[in-house]
């Protein structure tokens, strides 16, 4: 294959996917190496993005996989055509349950709530309607949660190692848990 | 990323902003005990009274917090240390050392909260998620199907007691919790209907604590938004709130507390706890 | 608008809609003349299929309105991507949305997505692909989903009659009002 072939046959997979997809599922439909994949990944990502003249969509990579965005320069157009059920914002109490947990995921229901202080219950019932998190295990008969691939869409992150650095005077966390 | 309070003081062996302090005591760095706690309250009395009017209420309540828990891990500190063999002082010196540390990991999260916030209203990238072309649909492979109608009842009844677990109530087991937005509603129509009352006249019919809490909470919330003002003749002396919002009916923000207000304030099932 | 902002505008949002798009809306929320946004879409087309780089997009006109397509000129690698990327089975997760629809149809997406307690965005398209339920009405502007005749054919039922009755599946109230 060209690079021109593997770039066109890249955009028309990507067209019809409904979730960021794997480099190494992307090689077996195109029969080409990981690494060509990939590599015409980051050019197209590039491409798009070019100052010059950008276009309106861009390539992103969450959580391992390839996904078509439209582009943030373009938001306010977008916003106008997409109307989401759910855009109301999310309660302080809320996004402080939803921090917690993408800083301490996998976590249970009780161990947010001993950092909270308070029953979230209501609050991470919210926060599931909304998809920002999930069910991602268990753990001595208890669900744990973590934050979900919409999450990182939604902040805009690749993966949960582009969260920032937690306060700097936060105490060594495992120190309190040990207790 | 650390919000700066606004709030610095000025001590014989420290100055700068509060954040601060806090972590340098929580790094070690400075010893709680060498701190004048007084003179750090002073201080913030004389910020919050020169800032009449513009003070933020969240940094009044969380000065509170953090001051008391800097007064317990001090009072903690100042025991004899070297001489303590008795294993529940000792367990009472962890405890509030513990207390400190849930302390500053409450703060941080919240303070990630609004770095959250940030990311979550910035300008969308919408993902590309359109229906699949009919001729590619065609291409998906044959299901593999062995569900029968069994499997499907049990799926849709594990879906439907799990929409209704949080809902169920538990009335006939703890004392029913009362809603600080409802509470607000409330005070809000009595005052409403009668231009000022006193916080004693709208407690009156109030049969439990958490009620006067909730009605308590609710004024504060009001008076955030400007719809109340408060009047006190002198300190201590009866509370007098005046209804501001004119006839204006528009959305109140009360924040729920979660869950309620326990009725009981002692009602340790309503809060979790270690 | 400069010419390439008008054209990210254009690729932003017709790369997140579903439906085709007519000029005339695209016009409104641009704030350009429709002639501008037409002439745009028109250049975009070519631009995309130009013989000497062709993309794997295409822009196509259909009755009127605009739409991203997979280009054609990929089919095969696109073809080979849904065979094998696709599991056979479906997910617990599409599984159990197919369950609640069978039990409360006619039902919007955002009452499954109550009732799941998660967002059921794709799982709701596989199983629209897959012809196991289809928009069957609307409620207060919502598109409501039942299931179809595929669906009965594959649990073997002749009719939604035949579902087991919900009732003595559901857990003992008292049971759950005892935890």
């Amino acid at each position: 294959m060209t690079d021109v072939r593997v770039r066109g046959a890249l955009e028309a997979v990507l067209m019809v996917v409904d979730e960021p997809v794997s480099p190494e599922d992307l090689a077996v439909a195109l029969e080409q190496p990981t690494e060509i994949v990939l590599e015409t990944l980051r050019a197209m990502r590039d491409e798009y993005a070019d100052p010059d003249s950008p276009r309106g969509f861009e390539l992103r990579e969450v959580d391992g996989g390839w996904r078509f965005y439209s582009s943030r320069l373009y938001a306010d157009v977008v916003g106008r055509f997409i109307i989401e059920g759910q855009t109301s914002k999310l309660s302080q109490a809320a996004l402080e349950t939803l921090a917690v947990i993408a800083y301490r995921q996998p976590v249970t229901r009780g161990q947010v709530s001993q950092i909270r202080g308070v029953n979230v219950d209501s609050v991470m019932k919210t926060l599931l309607a909304r998809g920002l998190v999930a069910e991602v295990g268990e753990f001595g008969g208890a669900l744990q949660y973590g934050t979900t691939t919409e999450f990182l869409e939604r902040t805009g992150m690749s993966s949960l190692d582009e969260l920032p650095a937690l306060a700097p005077y936060l105490p060594d966390l495992d120190d309190i848990e040990a207790r | 990323m650390t919000e700066p309070t606004g709030f610095s003081i000025t001590l014989d062996n420290f100055e700068g902003p509060f954040d601060l302090l806090l972590s340098l005591i929580s790094k070690h760095e400075m010893e709680v005990t060498e701190v004048a706690l007084s003179a750090v309250t002073d201080e913030f009395l004389a910020f919050i009274s020169a800032a009449q009017g513009e003070w933020d209420l969240s940094e009044a309540s969380e000065f509170l917090v953090v001051a008391a828990t800097l007064l317990d891990l001090k009072a903690a500190r100042l025991l004899p240390s070297g001489e303590v063999d008795d294993l529940e002082d000792l367990e009472l010196l962890e405890a509030r050392d513990l207390l400190f540390a849930r302390l500053l990991q409450y703060k941080a999260f919240k303070e990630m909260s609004g770095t959250l916030r940030e990311m979550l209203d910035g300008p969308r990238a919408a993902p590309r998620n359109v229906a699949m072309e009919p001729h590619f649909a065609l291409l998906l492979p044959e299901l593999r199907w062995s569900t029968t109608p069994e499997d499907l009842v049990r799926l849709a009844a594990k879906a439907f007691s799990r929409d209704d677990s949080p809902e169920v109530s538990l009335a006939h087991l703890h004392n029913p919790k009362v809603s600080v937005r409802e509470q607000a509603a409330l005070v809000s129509a009595r005052l409403r209907r009668s231009g000022s009352l006193s916080f004693r006249a709208l407690v009156a019919d109030a049969d439990h604590l958490g009620v006067v809490v909730a009605r308590f909470l609710s004024l504060l919330e009001l008076f955030r938004d400007r719809r109340v003002s408060f009047e006190q003749a002198a300190s201590l002396g009866d509370l007098t709130v005046r209804w501001t919002g004119g006839d204006d009916d528009g959305d109140l923000q009360v924040e729920e507390f979660e869950g309620g207000l326990p009725l009981e304030a002692a009602d340790g099932e309503n809060v979790a706890h270690d």
